[in-house]
């Protein structure tokens, strides 16, 4: 394979496209809705209506709007068309209106707030190309990126490109990328891995889901540039027992990939080498944690370490390891086309580029956005979400998952970016993004996220362990009506104890819903609590000198 | 005006009662600075009011054991876990693996399955109080101000903490004062 | 109680002989770690394939591999023990998964657990005395989009409701 | 070896490189409480006793797996500190049962003497009241679950030691438990050498010698030591 094999790919692949497309979005989903069944009949239909030569119906990834599914979309003389709950039997109408006809389908507007706000960086393809062709992503570009880098730039060339990027992990703590490329770059180490968090597990997050599933070679590109820039020859490509969508199409792109000789020996003719291999989670939230993440790939009980010394130093199997998470890898072959400086012109000064959301919960437009960084939360959840449904007002926006926090209404002009989050005591996270109306009772999700950390903890550290428990039992009291003061007053001491001396971030975040809502909604807590009649007795001790004889 | 002293005798085995008894010649001590107001070792019927001081022995078993200690709290200044029944709950509540928070478990298992002649759960007021879910330390139920645990706490150390009590200070047990069982 | 890894089988496993029992899937499931070079690493995988093969991981099943793969029974047990996909026990005719994530949980999903329960009698994780149904809980299964979403036998529904659940549920039993 | 230059509680001291804050401390006659610690195995920095604060570092770390540094500045026994082990050992007393009075190790137990050392003299917590079971199938040794701290001692000398492999931890979280081989009563491990290191290398009363009675217990941990250190520098290994 060299560029102009690639050229000749893209080309004919281009050549070969019908007039009409009809893009069928096939992720999991939309998939729950007979997606499958959409699309077959869509391709009978074209048929039966003699538009089979004009008509390409194609299977595409997530459009985004899941709350509005099956979506098909319609690409005709340059005009894009959108229906939205489209069911088997709708197909007919569909491929009619192809014609000129009218279609009795719902139609979306494309020029909706929730897609005219959006910035495509990470999803540029989701819902255009077949996830299951390599040739529709050579088509639009793909992999140029990484012949570019494997040409024309050295190693460290593409790590310097990243940095000035300003690209920041997207998958937990929004360690700058460029730094860790860096460090694991400069690590001694004959042998070097590449290893692709895909466990998310963020209850409320499918970023990467959506992402692996729409488009698997952006990350595949993504990794092998970064490969190259460190000088790792093997990869792992960590994603959940709970995405076999997304598992059977990456295992797709792999075997695609390396048959065009992308994937590897000797890539582009070059002496580099890079061999991605698929390793399959099987349900331990704590394995997003990257030490804990790095056990699980050697087949062992996926429990964190202490760091120092860290993944970049010391990772799998003690040789230097370079971890990011599915969105980071996916930004990266835009940084090598379009360059560090476009890259770092997005976003605010501090936080670089796009960042991709699941939109959920009590929320009129659900799905999956990607906007710049720096976006105020209230665009985000008033003008591209439509607020809460059913004549409802938002209360609070959860981000970050059982790691973050809530972020309670009148902080919404807050401008989403990692530092503003952190400030109001959440985080960015991985990209969940639960919003609750008026109806939710806060005590109830602390003692819900609470709930998620006490069976997903590992059990190595006790402070996660044990603390998670009893902060649990706390919730529950407190729900329940049976606790005091005192009780309270304990959930926030182990709060801070559990917070500061766990030793993985699972633990070290746990406390964090209860400590976010304890911030903002505290009445809603102490309305709960009960007096407390056997408490302390008043002039209680110690005695009092007074009354001392001797 | 002596400090009003009370002690009392919940779920355990009166070891501690007996080891406060071991305070020998202290006893003559205390008895000049504290009138003993309650206690098993005294005939008084019911808990009285205005107590200064109650060391509470045992672990909170049954509906009397929280009964009387609820009486306590209101009725009390200080109190004291005393032991480590009434501290930790010890060997009282090994019962509460016999079926947590399933008392008929235990009744089954005392007088059921561990009898020899005539199995048989006994009924009848006031045989048996009805036993609570699980049994608790005493703090569990009611706040506590101080701890001597121990199975049981040694004079010397019962002593260090009255001693520390009746001269108006918050008793601190540390190095060999501390503990358990 | 549980065999003793001493028994036939654990031998045969150890001499590199086939399982003894005969069962076609066993040599299926060699050929899978054979795939993977019996890497020791590859042992979630190798369980992946194993609990498809056999529906769950009995612990004949983890002698097996554990001889295979050269690892000290202990090992295999802790890591099936960790990972909550795998299950030791045998599930019931039918699964019905209810996603417990932040999505689902707010949007009722709580409620369609209550539904199943108080009809068949079962907490989430049981299965019900006829082995015909088995309730389980997922922490998010990424379909947050079409929240609440409910997995009947490996198929994915949106927007559930604890009628419609039990309405797909009769179907079965 | 290069020497490092550090101050822990105030004092002066020098170190070599790549020792850890622990060893360091511990040289230097200032004690550290640990309890996953175990001098001859591999630390795991798993129960947080040994955390210290380093000045410049926003989070405290384990003094067991924290290598020196030129110039740390490390408090090992702050307010702070002393609060958080005192919680956490609550924590550990809250998790099982912990019957101190009728317990084979009570005396001789790190636990308790832990929970001496920090003041605790009653446990804030609820107590959890859990059912485990006691493993007595083993003709020499018995394990008490309800007495475990889940420190893993007991699993990594048997990894790391005595290279069998019998003992592991099966489950997570706060349903965690060591087992034996497949789960399996100790008495049918085949896999069990009977050496016995797992009770020498328990801090509690959960692993011990049939025939102890409360308070007999005496775990001997020298000797653990002893066997990892003449591995090490293959004292008594045969020249050819």
């Amino acid at each position: 394979m060299q560029l102009d094999d690639l050229i000749a790919i893209a080309e004919k692949h281009k050549g070969s496209r019908k007039k009409i497309i009809v893009r069928t979005c096939m992720s999991a989903g939309c998939m729950s809705s007979q997606a499958d069944v959409i699309k077959k009949n869509l391709e009978t239909e074209a048929r039966l209506q003699g538009l089979e030569a004009d008509v390409e119906v194609r299977r595409v990834g997530c459009m985004g709007f899941c709350g509005q599914g099956p979506l098909v979309g319609v690409d005709q003389n340059g005009e894009h068309n959108l229906w939205e709950f489209v069911k088997p039997e709708d197909a007919p109408s569909i491929i009619s209106a192809l014609k000129g006809g009218a279609c009795r389908v719902q139609r979306g507007d494309p020029k909706h707030p929730f897609f005219a706000k959006q910035m495509h960086i990470v999803r540029a393809n989701g819902g255009i190309v077949d996830p299951e062709r390599i040739e529709d992503y050579i088509a639009i570009g793909g992999y140029l990126a990484l012949h570019h880098a494997l040409t024309e730039l050295q190693p460290a060339q593409v790590v310097e490109e990243v940095t000035k990027s300003g690209l920041r992990g997207r998958g937990d703590a929004g360690f700058p990328t460029g730094l860790k490329w860096g460090t694991v770059a400069k690590s001694p180490g004959a042998k070097k891995y590449i290893v692709c968090n895909g466990d998310e597990g963020d209850p409320g997050a499918f970023m990467d889901r959506s992402v692996l599933e729409s488009d698997p070679h952006i990350v595949l590109e993504g990794m092998a540039i970064a490969a190259y820039a460190v000088g790792a020859d093997q990869g792992y490509l960590y994603v959940r027992a709970e995405y076999p969508l997304a598992i059977s199409r990456l295992q797709i792109a792999i075997k695609q990939a390396k048959q065009l000789g992308l994937l590897g020996a000797g890539i582009f003719e070059s002496p580099f080498s890079f061999n991605v291999d698929i390793r399959i989670g099987a349900g331990a939230f704590v394995c997003g944690e990257e030490t804990a993440l790095m056990a699980s790939v050697e087949g062992k009980r996926g429990t964190p370490r202490p760091r120092p010394p860290f993944p970049a130093e010391s990772g799998l199997w003690g040789c230097p390891t370079l971890i990011n998470n599915v969105e980071t890898f996916a930004n990266i072959s835009a940084i090598i086309n379009r360059g560090g400086d476009w890259y770092a012109g997005i976003g605010t000064e501090k936080s670089k580029g796009t960042k991709v959301f699941a939109l959920t919960g009590k929320i009129k437009n659900n799905g999956l956005i990607e906007v710049p960084m720096g976006i105020p939360l209230r665009q985000i959840v008033e003008e591209m979400g439509g607020g809460a449904p059913d004549g409802r007002s938002i209360k609070s926006v959860q981000t970050g998952g059982p790691s973050g926090g809530c972020i309670p209404a009148n902080y919404l002009d807050t401008p989403v970016d990692y530092e503003s989050l952190t400030k109001l005591g959440s985080i960015m996270g991985s990209g969940g993004m639960v919003v609750m109306d008026d109806s939710t009772n806060m005590v109830e999700i602390a003692k819900f996220y609470m709930e998620f950390c006490m069976e997903e903890s590992c059990g190595k550290c006790i402070p996660c362990r044990a603390g998670t428990v009893q902060m649990f039992n706390l919730l529950e009291k407190i729900t329940r009506r049976q606790a005091t003061a005192r009780d309270l007053a304990k959930l926030e001491e182990l709060c801070d104890m559990v917070k500061n001396t766990s030793l993985c971030g699972l633990g070290q975040t746990a406390p964090n819903p209860v400590i976010s809502t304890l911030k903002f909604f505290r009445k809603e807590y102490e309305e709960l609590l009960q007096p407390d009649p056997f408490g302390p007795a008043a002039g209680g001790a110690p005695l009092a000198p007074e009354r001392v004889t001797k | 005006m002596k400090i009003r002293l009370a002690t009392v005798w919940l779920g355990g085995c009166a070891g501690c009662h007996m080891s406060f008894l071991d305070l020998d010649e202290f006893l003559i001590e205390l008895a000049e600075a504290v009138d003993l107001v309650y206690s098993p070792v005294v005939d008084v019927k019911d808990y009285p009011e205005n107590v200064d001081l109650c060391l509470i022995e045992g672990a909170v078993c049954n509906e009397d054991n929280l009964e009387i200690l609820h009486k306590i709290r209101a009725r009390t200044k200080t109190l004291v876990a005393f032991g480590d029944c009434a501290v930790t709950g010890n060997v009282p509540a090994m019962r509460n693996q016999f079926g947590i928070d399933n008392a008929e478990n235990v009744l089954q298992r005392a007088y059921i399955e561990s009898a020899q002649n005539h199995p048989a759960v006994p009924k009848g007021d006031g045989i048996v109080p009805p036993l609570l879910e699980r049994v608790r330390p005493v703090h569990e139920m009611v706040y506590v101000e101080y701890f001597l645990p121990g199975c049981p706490p040694s004079a010397s150390r019962i002593k260090s903490l009255v001693a520390q009590l009746l001269s108006g200070h918050a008793p601190k047990l540390e190095g060999e004062q501390l503990k358990f069982g | 109680m549980l065999p003793k890894p001493s028994g036939e089988n654990g031998k045969n496993a150890a001499s590199g002989l086939p399982h003894s029992s005969g069962d076609k899937r066993f040599k299926i499931l060699e050929l899978h770690m054979k795939k993977h070079q019996f890497r020791q690493d590859a042992l979630i995988e190798v369980l992946h394939k194993a609990q498809e093969l056999f529906g769950y991981l009995e612990d004949d099943l983890l002698l097996f591999v554990a001889t295979k793969l050269k690892l000290p029974p202990s090992r295999v047990y802790g890591v099936a023990t960790f990972y909550h996909f795998f299950q030791l026990k045998p599930q019931g005719e039918h699964a019905c998964v209810v996603c417990l994530g932040t999505a689902c949980y707010v949007k009722g999903a709580d409620k369609i657990i209550g539904g199943i329960q108080e009809k068949y009698k079962i907490k989430s994780g049981e299965t019900t005395a006829d082995n015909k149904l088995s309730l389980l809980t997922a922490r998010c299964i990424g379909a947050c989009g079409i929240a609440p979403a409910v997995t009947y036998d490996g198929q994915v529904a949106p927007k559930q409701t604890p009628e419609a659940a039990l309405e797909k549920i009769k179907t079965w039993i | 070896m290069a020497a490092k230059t550090l101050t822990i509680d105030g004092k002066l001291i020098s170190a070599e490189e790549g020792a850890t804050v622990l060893q360091t401390a511990t040289e230097a006659g200032i004690k550290i409480p640990t309890l996953c610690h175990l001098a001859g195995v591999y630390d795991v920095g798993a129960c947080r006793l040994c955390i210290v604060e380093i000045t410049g570092v926003a989070k405290l770390l384990p003094a067991c797996t924290t290598k020196v540094a030129e110039g740390m500045e490390i408090q090992t026994n702050s307010e702070r500190l002393r609060k958080y082990r005192r919680l956490i050992l609550e924590l550990l007393f809250a998790e099982r049962n912990h019957v101190c009075a009728v317990c084979v190790s009570n005396g001789h137990c790190e636990l308790q003497t832990l929970a001496y050392s920090q003041g605790m003299e009653h446990v804030r917590y609820d107590y959890t009241f859990p059912k485990w079971g006691v493993d007595t199938t083993h003709r020499l040794f018995g394990m008490d679950h309800n007495r475990c701290v889940l420190c893993t001692r007991c699993v990594r000398v048997c990894w790391h030691i005595e290279g069998a492999g019998t003992k592991n931890v099966a489950g997570r979280g706060g349903k965690s438990k060591i087992i034996t081989d497949l789960n399996q009563a100790w008495g049918d491990s085949v896999s069990c050498t009977e050496c016995g290191k797992c009770v020498m290398a328990c801090p509690t009363g959960a692993l011990f010698q049939k025939g102890s009675t409360v308070g007999e217990m005496e775990h001997d941990r020298d000797k653990l030591e002893f066997i990892t250190t003449a591995r090490e520098k293959k004292q008594w290994v045969a020249a050819d």
